[in-house]
C-alpha cells in the first residue's frame, strides 16, 4: 500500500528525477568564461549525455549560466531574463566573479557578489573553469535538485523585497516591467 | 386651329429676321420675345405636322402656286419633317435657353437674335427642300449666319475661328455651286425628284463628278473628315448655344443633304462604300483626337465629329436597319450633344481657362449643371438606360446583320476611348477636391428648365426607347421609298420618262 | 459510445507519441555518435518532456498563444487518425475511412497555420521570422510533394490511402512502380521534417528556435508532444503511400526507421539552407523529378 | 397588380431614390432607410414570390423576360444575403462621410443591377442591367476620389472593354438566331456557323470573365476594390464579381456544350489556374492589407474559374459552391479590415498591430473567414476545393491541379500575414485607446462567420440549391449528403467525423492546458518578450512586418518582373504617342484646312474609278 | 633611414597655414602636432581636405590632473602617403568644452561622446549627447584621476569577506606543497 504522501513523495521523486536529468541551459555568456562553453557541450566533455543541452530563450531555459563577471549594465539583463524563466528554475553561477567580484574586485563597474542580487544555487569556481569543472558543478546541481535543494527560485520569491532592494541599488533607474514571481 | 403649312418654317424665321430691328425699335425687349413666338409656333407646327405625316402621304408646298418641276417645293415627308421637327423644337429650346443668357447689349443681342434665326431658317430649308438650287440658296443662309455667329463675340480667337468656317465653307458652295451647274447641263432640271428620275441618262463619269463635288461640298456641312478642320475652332469660340445650334441643326442639315443626294439622286454603289470609308476613318481621328484635348468644348467638338462619322457609318449600310439607327443617332446626337453644349457653356463661363483641368469640384460648385452634363456624358458613351445605347445598339445590329465584324469592333473600341475621355471629365467634376473658391455664375432658370428638359428626354427615350422608334421607322421608310417620293411630287412623271 | 473506437484512439495516440519520442532520441544518440560523442539516453525526449509538464509555471501573451499548441496537437492527432496505421489491424484502423489525401494534406497545414498564429501573438520578433521562413518553405517544399501525390493518385485512380495500401497488395510498393515519384516524395519529405538544412524554421542559432521562442513549460511540453505525434503521422502516411504500408506493429517500425533515418543522417551533415535557397533547391531537381513522374503517371494511363 | 419581380427591382430603385433623399434631409434618416429599404428587398425576394414567376415585355422590338432560373436563383441569393449586411454594415462605416446619398444611390443600383442580371432571361436587359451595375460601381470605386485617374479609368476602360465584347457578341447572336432570350440562343446556338459560335463565345467569355477579373485582363481589381468603401467592396469583391462566373457558367455549359470547344475551355481553365498562383503570388508581397485582399480575390476568383471552365459536374459545383463561400468569406474579411480601417484609421500592415485584445471579435470573425478562405478542413473552403480537385484528378488536368494546389498552398502565406500583422504582434501604445467595432459593423460579421463554421461541418445545406441549379445547366442526377464527400473513384471524406474529431481532441487538450497550473499560468504583455535581456520601451515595436515574406519574394522574383500592369502601361503609352501624332492633323491653320479639302478632292477624283468601278 | 620627405611637407604645410601650430616629425611616418583648442576644426579640417589625411583613426582624451589641463589627442592617416598625424591640444580641466568634430568626420561621433562621458568633456553641438556607455551614472567621470573606484566598488557593491582565516592564496599554496614564495611575488602579498 502507498500512502498518499507517498505517493506525493513518488510524485516528486519523479518529477525531480525528471528535472535532473533534462537541464536546458541558458548560457549567460557576456563573460570571458562563455569560452568554456563549447568544449563542455561538445565531442570532447559531452555534456549532453547528462541530459544538459543550450536553450535558445529564458521561455524554455531551466538553468541559467552566468560566466564570469557581471557589469552593472549586464545585471539588469541578467535580473530580466532570470524572471522570465519558468519555475523551477536555477542558477550556476560560474568562475571567480560571480563570487567576489573575482579580477575585476575594485572595477566600478562590476558587481562583486551575484548571490545578493539572484539566488545562485551552484558557483563553479576557477578563473576559469576547465570543462570538467562545469560538469562537476552540474552534476552538484543535479544531486540538489533531487535531493530539492536546488530551491533558489523559491528563496527569491519569498525574499523578493530583499533582493530587489539589492538590485535597485545597482539599477538606480528602474523602469523594468514586473515578471512572473 | 392653327394653319399648318411647311411654308412658315422658311417664311416666318425670316420674316421675322428682317423685321426683328423694326421690332427692336418699337420696345427693346421685343427682340427677345419675338423670336421665342415664332420658334414656340415653329415647334407647335411641327407637333401638329407630325401627328399626321405616314411615309405614303407627304405634305407638298408648292412655292408661289408653280408646280414643280418649274417652281420650287418644300416636301415635309415623314424623313424630312422628323429633322425639322426636331430642328424646329431644338430651336425653341435653345432660344428659351439663351433668352436671358445674353446679356452683351442691345445691338449684340439683336445680331445674335437675327442670326439664330437665320440659322434656323436655314437648316430647315435645307431640309425641306425639294429643289437643288434652293438647297444651295439655303445652304448658304446657314453657312453665312453661321461664320457670323461664330465670331459674334468679335474676339481674335473668334475671328480667326470665322475665318477658318469662312474658307472652308468657301469651297462648300462653290463645289455645290459647280456640282449643280455641271448637273443641269446634264438634266436640265433643278427638282431633286425630277433629276432623281433623270440620273440615268447621265453619262457615268459626269455622274461620279458631280457626285465627288457633291460629296465633297456637303461633306464639309456634314463634319467630314478631313474636310472639318473648321469644326473643332468654331465651336469652341462660338458662343455655348451656337455650339448646339452647329451640332444640333448645322451639322444636321449637312448630313440630311449629303444622304439626300446619295439616296435619292445618285444610284451609284461606291458612294455608300466611300461613306462608309469616311465615316470610319472620321469617327476614329475625332475620337482619338478628342481623347488628347485639352480644352472641355475642343473635346465635345471632336467628340460630335466622331458621332457623325458614326451616322454616316450607319447611313452607308443602305439597309433599314441602318438608316434607322442613324435617323436614331441623328435624333439622339442632337439631343445629348446639346445638352452637353449647354452644361458646358455654363461650366466653361465659370473656369478661368476653359481646360478640362480646372473643373475639379465643379460637381459641388454647380451640382445641377454637372448632375446633367455627367448625364449627357453617360448618354453620349451609351450606357443604358438611357437613350445613346440604343442608337449605339441600333447601329450594332445594323452592322452585324451586313457581317460587318470588324466594324462593330471598331466603333465598339473608339466607343472606349470615348468612355475613357467623358469619364476623365466626369471623374474632375465629383472627386476632386476643388482648387480654390471663384464666385459662380448660376444658371437662370430658364436654362436650368431647358437643360432639364433636354435631360427628360434622354432618360424617357432610354427608358423606354418605343416613343420615338415609330416616327423614326417612318422617316426610314420615308427615306427608302425613293419611287414613293418621286410619284408623290411629280405624278406620273417616271412613267412619262422611262 | 462507441468505446472501442475511443480505446483505440487513445492506444494509437500513445504509440505514436511513443514511437516519435524514442525516434527523436534516436536521433540524437545517432548524432552524437556520428560527432563521436556519447550522446543521450534513447529516453531523453521522454524526460525533457516530463520536465516541461513539471514546471510550475507557464506565461502566455494572449488567447492565440493559449491556443497554438493546441491547435497543434489537434491538427497532428487528427492527420494520425486519418492515416491507417496498419493495413489490416483492427485496433489501429481508427477514422481512416472517412479521409483521403486531399484531405490529409490540408490537415497537416491546419496544425502549422495554428502554431504560426500562437507564435504570432507572442510578439516576439523571431517567432514571426520562422514563422514567414517555415510556411515560404513549405510553399517550396509542397512542389515536389505534391506532383508526387498527384501522379500516384491520377496514376492509380485512388486518393484514398487504403485504396493506395490494397493496390500496393497487388502490384507490390510504389517506390518500385512510381520511381520518379517516389524520388520527388522522399526529397520532399526530407524537407517536411525540418532537419537540417531545411531547419531554417527553428535555426537555434539565428532566430533563438523560431516560432517556439515565447513558448515554455507546459506550452512548450505539449508542441513537443505534437511535434513527435506528427513525425510519426507523417512517417506513417509516406510509408502507406510509397511502401505498402504495414501488415503488423514490427514491420511499421522498420519501415518507418529507415525513412526517418534519411532526413537524420543527411541532415547532420549538412549546413543550413536560405530560405530562398532552400526553396530554390525544393523547386529545383525534386520538382523536376516530380514532373517526370507525372509524365510518366500519364503515360502509363494513356 | 404589380408583377412581383417589377416590384423587386422597384423596392430597390425606391430605397435608391428614398435613401438618397433621406441622406440629404439627416444622416440618420438616410441609414434608416438603407437598412429597411436593403432588408426588405431581401425579404420580398427570398419570401415574396415563388421562383417561376415571370414578367415579359417587349422593348424597341426586342422580347425581353424577366425570371429567375434556378441557377440564377443562387446568385441573386447571394446577393440578397450579402448586400443587406453590406449596406447594415455600411451605416456605421460611412458614418460622416460627405455624399453618402450618391453612395447609397450608386450602391442600391449597383445592387438592382446584379438582381436584374440574375432575372434577366434575355441578352438585352443582361446587358442593360450589367451596364448599371459597371457604371454605378465605377461611381463607387472613385467615390473617395483617391486615385481617380488611375484607379477609375483603369477600371471603367476594362469594364468597357468587357461590356462592348459582351455586346457584340449579343448583337452576333441576334443576327444569328433573331432572337435575344437566352433560352433561344441555347436553343439555336448549334446550328449557327462554326465560326461564328467560336467568334460569339469568345466575345461572350471576355466580357464575362473581365467582371470576374480573369489574367490577363486582371488588372483594374486591385485598384477597384481596394479603392472602393470596404462597405461596398464586400459587396464588389463578394457579389458583384459573381456575376463574370453566372455568365461564364452560362457560356460554358449552355452555350459552348457541343463538345467541338474543349481548347477554350482549356485555355480558360489554364488562364484561371495562373490567375490565382500568380495573384496569390501578388498578395503575399502587399503591404497594404486592402491591397492583399483584392489580390486575394482575384485569386480566389480564378479557381472559381478554373471549376466553371473544366465543365464536369463535380467541377461546376465546386465552383458554385466556392462562389458563395467567397462571397461569404471575402464579404466578411472586408467587412473586418474595413472594421479595422474605421477604428484604426489604416490598413497599413506595416503600422496597424496588436489588435486582437481590442478587436476580439473582429479577429474571430477575420480569423474563420481565414480558415474557410485556406481551405483548412474544419470550415468550408476545404469542401470546395476538395470537390474541386476531385473533378480535375477526374478529369485529368494533372498540372492543373498542381498549380492550383501551389496557389493554395500560397495562400497560407498572406493567410497568416494579414492575421498577423493586423491583430497579432506587439500591441502599439497608439492603438490604446482602440475600441471593438460598433454593433451594426459586428452584427454583419458575426452572422457571416456562423455561416461559414455551420456550412463547413454541413455543406449540405447549400448542396440544394446547388444542385437545383445544375439542373438548370443540364447535370440532372446530383445528388450530394450532408456532410460525407464522395469522388468519382468512391473514396469519401466523412466531414461529420473530421468536426467531431477535431472538436473532441480540441476540448480535451484545452481542458489539460487551461487546467495544469491554472493558478500560474499568467498574461503577460507582448512587451514581455525574451530579447537577449534587452527591454523593448514603450514606443519600441518589435513586431516583424516590413518585408514579411522577403526571402520568399526572393526566390519567386524571376516570374514577378514583367507585370501585366507594366505590359498595359506600355500599350498604353504607345498609343498615347500615336495619339498625340494623330492629333496634330488638326494644326489650327486655316490654309492647311484648304488644303485638306483640295487634296481630298483631288484623290477622290484620282481614285474615281477604284471607288466607283468604272 | 628614409628621407621623411612627406612628413616634412606635411609638417611645414601644417606649420606654415596655421600660426599657433608646431610640432616634430616624430619618425618614419608619424608626425606630431601641437595646437590650441580653438582651431582644432580647422586645423582637421586641413588635414582632412588638403593633407589628404581621409582616415580618423582615434581620438582619446589624457587627464593631467596636475596641470589641471585635459589633452585631446586625434590621429589621422593619410591613405595615401601613409604618414600617420597626431595633433594634440589642451584644454582646461574645470571647463572643458571643445568644438566637436563629428561633422568632418561622422565616426568621431562615437569617440567625442565617449569621452564625453568618461571624462565629462563637453563638445559642442554633439549629436546624441546623451547616456552612452554607463547606465544611471551618479557620480564624477570615472576616467578622471581623481575618481576612487577602489572606494566606489566598496561602496555600492558587496564585498564578500575573504576566507575565515584570511591568509592569502599564496600562502596557502606554499603551505600546502612547502615551497616559498618566489621574491618577485612577495611584494603583491597581502601579509
Amino acid at each position: 500500500m502507498i500512502e498518499k504522501k507517498d505517493s506525493l513523495a513518488i510524485g516528486e521523486y519523479i518529477k525531480n528525477f525528471a528535472r535532473k536529468h533534462s537541464l536546458f541551459v541558458l548560457a549567460y555568456g557576456t563573460g570571458c568564461g562563455a569560452i568554456e562553453i563549447p568544449p563542455t557541450m561538445t565531442s570532447r566533455y559531452d555534456a549532453e549525455r547528462f541530459g544538459i543541452r543550450g536553450a535558445a530563450t529564458p521561455r524554455q531555459a531551466d538553468v541559467l549560466l552566468i560566466t564570469g563577471y557581471l557589469a552593472t549594465k549586464t545585471l539588469k539583463r541578467v535580473i530580466r531574463v532570470y524572471e522570465q524563466m519558468q519555475d523551477p528554475k536555477y542558477v550556476i553561477g560560474f568562475g571567480s566573479c560571480t563570487i567576489n567580484g573575482g579580477m575585476y574586485w575594485d572595477s566600478y563597474n562590476t558587481i562583486n557578489s551575484l548571490d545578493k542580487y539572484i539566488p545562485v544555487d551552484v558557483f563553479i569556481n576557477g578563473c576559469m573553469p576547465r570543462p570538467e569543472a562545469v560538469i562537476s558543478g552540474f552534476v552538484k546541481l543535479q544531486e540538489y535538485i533531487q535531493e530539492g535543494k536546488a530551491d533558489g527560485w523559491r528563496k527569491y520569491q519569498n525574499n523578493i523585497e530583499e533582493y530587489r532592494e539589492n538590485q535597485k541599488r545597482i539599477i538606480k533607474n528602474w523602469r523594468m516591467p514586473d515578471y512572473n514571481l | 386651329m392653327v394653319i399648318a403649312d411647311p411654308i412658315y418654317y422658311i417664311v416666318l424665321p425670316l420674316l421675322t429676321a428682317f423685321l426683328l430691328p423694326l421690332f427692336g425699335k418699337l420696345y427693346k425687349p421685343l427682340i427677345g420675345i419675338i423670336p421665342g413666338f415664332v420658334f414656340l409656333f415653329l415647334a407647335y407646327m411641327s407637333v401638329i405636322l407630325m401627328i399626321d405625316i405616314r411615309p405614303d402621304n407627304p405634305i407638298i408646298t408648292k412655292i408661289a402656286g408653280w408646280t414643280p418641276p418649274f417652281g420650287i417645293n418644300l416636301v415635309f415627308s415623314s424623313f424630312s419633317g422628323f429633322i425639322a421637327s426636331l430642328i424646329s423644337i431644338m430651336g425653341f429650346l435653345i432660344w428659351a435657353y439663351s433668352y436671358k443668357f445674353k446679356k452683351v447689349g442691345f445691338d449684340d443681342s439683336l445680331k445674335y437674335f437675327i442670326l439664330l434665326l437665320l440659322v434656323v431658317t436655314g437648316s430647315i430649308g435645307i431640309v425641306l427642300t425639294g429643289d437643288i438650287f434652293n438647297l444651295f440658296v439655303f445652304l448658304e443662309i446657314t453657312g453665312i449666319s453661321a461664320y457670323a455667329l461664330t465670331a459674334l463675340y468679335r474676339g481674335r480667337d473668334g475671328a480667326e475661328a470665322a475665318f477658318k468656317f469662312l474658307l472652308i465653307g468657301a469651297f462648300a458652295s462653290s463645289m455645290i455651286l459647280l456640282a449643280i451647274i455641271l448637273l443641269y447641263t446634264q438634266v436640265g432640271t433643278l427638282n431633286m425628284a425630277e433629276i432623281s428620275v433623270r440620273m440615268h441618262e447621265v453619262d457615268l463619269k459626269i455622274k461620279v463628278l458631280i457626285f465627288i463635288l457633291f460629296f465633297v461640298g456637303f461633306g464639309i456641312e456634314a463634319e467630314m473628315f478631313p474636310l472639318n478642320g473648321w469644326v473643332p475652332d468654331a465651336y469652341s469660340q462660338a458662343p455655348g448655344p451656337i455650339a448646339a445650334v452647329f451640332a444640333g441643326m448645322v451639322a444636321k442639315a449637312g448630313i440630311y443633304a449629303l444622304v439626300r443626294i446619295i439616296y435619292l439622286m445618285f444610284d451609284l454603289e461606291g458612294a455608300f462604300h466611300l461613306l462608309l470609308i469616311m465615316g470610319v476613318i472620321t469617327m476614329i481621328i475625332a475620337e482619338v483626337v478628342a481623347l488628347r484635348q485639352e480644352a472641355l468644348r475642343r473635346m465635345l467638338a471632336y467628340s460630335s465629329i466622331g458621332q457623325m462619322g458614326l451616322i454616316m457609318i450607319a447611313f452607308s449600310f443602305n439597309t433599314e436597319q441602318g438608316v434607322f439607327a442613324a435617323i436614331f443617332l441623328m435624333f439622339n446626337h442632337a439631343i445629348i450633344k446639346s445638352l452637353l453644349f449647354l452644361t458646358t457653356s455654363f461650366l466653361v463661363y465659370n473656369t478661368k481657362t476653359k481646360l478640362i483641368s480646372d473643373l475639379d469640384g465643379f460637381g459641388k460648385k454647380m451640382p445641377l449643371v454637372s448632375l446633367l452634363f455627367g448625364l449627357g456624358a453617360f448618354a453620349i458613351v451609351g450606357l443604358p438606360p438611357f437613350s445613346g445605347f440604343w442608337s449605339k445598339l441600333y447601329v450594332l445590329i445594323a452592322a452585324a446583320n451586313q457581317h460587318m465584324e470588324v466594324i462593330i469592333a471598331l466603333i465598339l473600341s473608339v466607343s472606349v476611348v470615348e468612355i475613357i475621355y467623358y469619364f476623365k471629365v466626369i471623374s474632375r467634376l465629383y472627386f476632386r477636391k476643388a482648387s480654390e473658391e471663384i464666385p459662380i455664375q448660376k444658371p437662370s432658370l430658364n436654362s436650368s428648365i431647358v437643360m432639364i428638359v433636354l435631360g427628360l428626354i434622354i432618360i424617357s427615350v432610354g427608358v423606354y426607347p418605343d416613343l420615338i422608334t415609330g416616327l423614326i421607322e417612318n422617316a426610314t421608310t420615308s427615306l427608302l421609298n425613293k419611287d414613293l417620293y418621286i410619284e408623290k411630287i411629280l405624278p406620273g412623271l417616271a412613267e412619262i420618262i422611262n | 459510445m462507441n468505446w472501442s473506437l475511443i480505446l483505440g484512439i487513445t492506444i494509437t495516440i500513445i504509440t505514436a507519441f511513443t514511437v516519435g519520442m524514442f525516434y527523436g532520441g534516436i536521433s540524437r544518440k545517432v548524432t552524437a555518435r556520428i560527432q563521436n560523442r556519447v550522446g543521450p539516453p534513447i529516453w531523453q525526449n521522454f524526460l525533457d518532456v516530463l520536465k516541461l509538464y513539471s514546471k510550475e509555471s507557464a506565461i502566455h501573451h494572449g488567447w492565440m498563444q493559449h491556443l497554438g499548441p493546441l491547435w497543434a496537437i489537434t491538427a497532428s492527432t487528427a492527420t494520425l487518425m486519418f492515416v491507417p496505421i496498419l493495413n489490416n489491424g483492427q485496433f489501429y484502423q481508427n477514422l481512416n475511412f472517412s479521409g483521403d489525401l486531399i484531405f490529409l494534406m490540408y490537415m497537416m497545414v491546419f496544425g502549422q497555420l495554428g502554431m504560426a498564429l500562437g507564435a504570432g501573438q507572442t510578439g516576439n520578433p523571431n517567432s514571426a521570422i520562422g514563422v514567414s521562413r517555415g510556411l515560404s518553405q513549405m510553399v517550396g517544399y509542397k512542389v515536389p510533394w505534391l506532383l508526387a501525390l498527384v501522379a500516384i493518385m491520377v496514376q492509380y485512380k485512388a486518393t484514398s490511402i487504403t485504396g493506395l495500401i490494397e493496390l500496393q497488395n497487388q502490384i507490390g510498393w510504389l517506390m518500385f512502380a512510381s520511381p520518379f515519384a517516389f524520388i520527388a516524395g522522399l526529397l520532399a519529405f526530407i524537407g517536411m521534417m525540418h532537419y537540417s538544412p531545411f531547419d531554417i524554421v527553428f535555426a537555434p542559432s539565428e532566430l533563438a528556435s523560431g516560432p517556439p521562442s515565447e513558448f515554455g513549460g507546459k506550452y512548450l511540453g505539449l508542441m513537443m508532444t505534437s511535434g513527435s505525434i506528427f513525425t510519426f503521422a507523417k512517417l506513417v502516411l509516406f510509408v502507406d503511400v510509397f511502401l505498402g504500408g504495414a501488415s503488423n506493429i514490427l514491420e511499421l517500425l522498420l519501415k518507418t526507421f529507415v525513412i526517418y533515418m534519411i532526413p537524420v543522417i543527411y541532415g547532420i551533415v549538412s549546413p543550413r539552407y536560405r530560405t530562398e535557397q532552400s526553396i530554390r533547391y525544393f523547386w529545383g531537381w525534386p520538382t523536376f523529378f516530380g514532373v517526370i513522374g507525372m509524365l510518366y503517371a500519364w503515360y502509363m494511363i494513356s | 397588380m404589380m408583377n412581383s419581380l417589377f416590384l423587386l427591382l422597384f423596392i430597390l430603385f425606391g430605397s435608391a431614390i428614398l435613401s438618397y433623399i433621406g441622406h440629404r434631409i439627416s444622416e440618420t434618416l438616410g441609414n434608416i432607410i438603407v437598412v429597411v429599404g436593403a432588408f426588405s428587398a431581401s425579404i420580398w425576394f427570398f419570401v415574396g414570390f415563388e421562383t417561376p414567376a415571370e414578367f415579359s415585355y417587349k422593348i424597341a422590338d426586342f422580347d425581353a423576360l424577366w425570371s429567375f432560373s434556378s441557377y440564377s436563383w443562387i446568385f441573386a441569393a447571394l446577393v440578397s444575403i450579402l448586400s443587406p449586411l453590406a449596406l447594415l454594415y455600411s451605416t456605421s462605416y460611412m458614418k460622416g462621410k460627405e455624399r453618402l446619398g450618391t453612395f447609397y444611390f450608386n450602391f442600391f443600383l449597383s445592387i438592382l443591377g446584379m438582381i436584374g442580371i440574375t432575372m434577366s432571361q434575355d441578352f438585352i436587359s443582361l446587358f442593360i442591367f450589367w451596364e448599371i451595375m459597371t457604371w454605378s460601381s465605377y461611381l463607387i470605386v472613385i467615390y473617395l476620389g483617391k486615385d481617380v485617374e488611375k484607379v477609375g479609368i483603369k477600371y471603367m476602360i476594362f469594364s468597357a472593354i468587357g461590356a462592348y465584347a459582351l455586346l457584340m457578341g449579343i448583337v452576333l447572336i441576334n443576327r444569328e438566331v433573331g432572337s435575344l432570350l437566352i433560352e433561344d440562343a441555347f436553343a439555336y446556338f448549334p446550328q449557327i456557323q462554326f465560326s461564328t459560335q467560336l467568334l460569339i463565345g469568345i466575345l461572350l467569355l471576355i466580357g464575362f470573365s473581365i467582371k470576374s477579373a480573369m489574367m490577363p485582363l486582371h488588372v483594374w481589381a486591385p485598384g477597384a476594390y481596394s479603392n472602393s468603401p470596404m462597405s461596398y467592396t464586400a459587396v464588389f469583391s463578394g457579389a458583384l464579381s459573381k456575376m463574370g462566373i453566372y455568365g461564364l457558367g452560362l457560356v460554358f455549359i449552355r452555350l459552348l456544350s457541343s463538345g467541338e470547344f474543349t481548347l477554350i475551355n482549356e485555355i480558360f481553365a489554364w488562364a484561371g489556374a495562373i490567375t490565382t498562383l500568380m495573384a496569390t503570388f501578388y498578395a503575399i508581397i502587399q503591404d497594404d492589407a486592402k491591397k492583399l485582399l483584392a489580390y486575394s480575390s482575384i485569386g480566389q476568383l480564378g479557381y472559381i474559374i478554373v471549376g466553371v471552365a473544366i465543365g464536369t459536374e463535380l467541377s461546376i459545383m465546386a465552383a458554385i459552391y466556392l462562389a458563395i463561400l467567397h462571397a461569404a468569406f471575402k464579404g466578411n474579411l472586408f467587412m473586418a479590415i474595413g472594421a479595422v480601417e474605421k477604428q484604426t484609421g489604416s490598413t497599413d500592415m506595416t503600422l496597424v498591430t496588436g489588435l486582437i485584445r481590442k478587436m476580439p471579435l473582429t479577429f474571430f470573425s477575420t480569423l474563420v473567414s481565414i480558415i474557410a478562405l485556406a481551405a483548412v478542413p474544419p470550415l468550408g473552403g476545404f469542401v470546395g476545393k476538395w470537390m474541386l480537385y476531385q473533378s480535375l484528378l477526374a478529369s485529368e488536368h494533372f498540372f492543373l491541379i498542381i498549380v492550383i494546389f501551389t496557389a493554395s498552398t500560397a495562400a497560407f502565406l498572406y493567410s497568416f500575414k494579414i492575421l498577423y500583422s493586423l491583430f497579432l504582434g506587439q500591441e502599439e501604445p497608439e492603438f490604446k485607446n482602440i475600441k471593438e467595432a460598433p454593433l451594426p459593423m459586428l452584427i454583419p460579421m458575426i452572422l457571416l462567420s456562423l455561416f461559414l463554421i455551420v456550412t463547413g461541418t454541413f455543406p449540405g445545406i447549400l448542396f440544394e440549391p446547388i444542385a437545383n441549379g445544375m439542373k438548370y445547366l443540364g447535370f440532372n442526377d446530383v445528388n450530394w449528403n450532408m456532410s460525407l464527400l464522395v469522388n468519382a473513384w468512391g473514396d469519401e471524406v466523412n466531414l461529420q467525423h473530421v468536426s467531431m474529431y477535431i472538436g473532441t481532441i480540441f476540448i480535451v487538450a484545452f481542458i489539460f492546458i487551461s487546467l495544469k497550473n491554472r493558478k500560474r499560468t499568467r498574461y503577460v504583455t507582448t512587451k514581455d518578450i525574451s530579447t537577449s535581456g534587452e527591454i523593448p520601451l514603450p514606443h519600441e515595436n518589435l513586431s516583424f512586418k516590413l518585408n514579411f515574406y522577403k526571402p520568399f519574394e526572393r526566390a519567386i522574383s524571376p516570374v514577378m518582373k514583367k507585370t501585366m500592369d507594366s505590359i498595359y502601361d506600355e500599350i498604353g503609352n504607345g498609343l498615347n504617342a500615336l495619339f498625340q501624332f494623330i492629333r496634330y492633323i488638326y494644326s489650327g491653320n486655316g490654309q492647311g484646312y484648304a488644303l485638306y479639302v483640295i487634296i481630298f478632292f483631288v484623290l477622290l477624283l484620282l481614285l474615281k474609278n477604284q471607288i466607283f468601278g468604272l | 633611414m628614409s628621407e621623411q620627405i612627406k612628413e616634412k611637407e606635411t609638417l611645414e604645410a601644417l606649420t606654415k597655414t596655421f600660426e599657433k601650430v608646431n610640432g616634430i616629425v616624430q619618425r618614419d611616418k608619424r608626425v606630431i602636432v601641437e595646437t590650441d583648442a580653438e582651431i582644432i576644426p580647422g586645423v582637421l579640417l586641413y588635414a582632412k581636405e588638403r593633407l589628404k589625411f581621409t582616415h580618423f583613426s582615434h581620438m582619446s582624451c589624457v587627464d593631467w590632473i596636475e596641470n589641471n589641463q585635459f589633452e585631446l589627442v586625434y590621429i589621422l592617416w593619410s591613405p595615401e602617403d601613409k604618414i600617420q598625424l597626431i595633433i594634440k591640444c589642451v584644454i582646461n580641466r574645470e571647463k572643458p568644452i571643445i568644438q566637436n568634430i563629428d561633422n568632418i568626420w561622422r565616426q568621431a561621433n562615437t569617440y567625442e561622446r565617449e569621452i564625453r562621458e568618461m571624462f565629462g568633456v563637453e563638445f559642442e553641438g554633439l549629436i546624441g549627447a546623451k547616456e552612452f556607455i554607463l547606465e544611471d551614472w551618479d557620480d564624477i567621470p570615472p576616467m578622471r584621476k581623481d575618481f576612487d573606484t577602489k572606494e566606489y566598488s566598496s561602496k555600492h557593491f558587496f564585498d564578500r569577506p575573504g576566507r575565515e582565516d584570511a591568509k592569502d592564496v599564496r600562502t596557502v599554496i606554499t603551505e600546502r606543497s612547502g615551497e616559498e614564495i618566489p621574491d618577485f611575488a612577495k611584494k603583491y602579498s597581502r601579509d
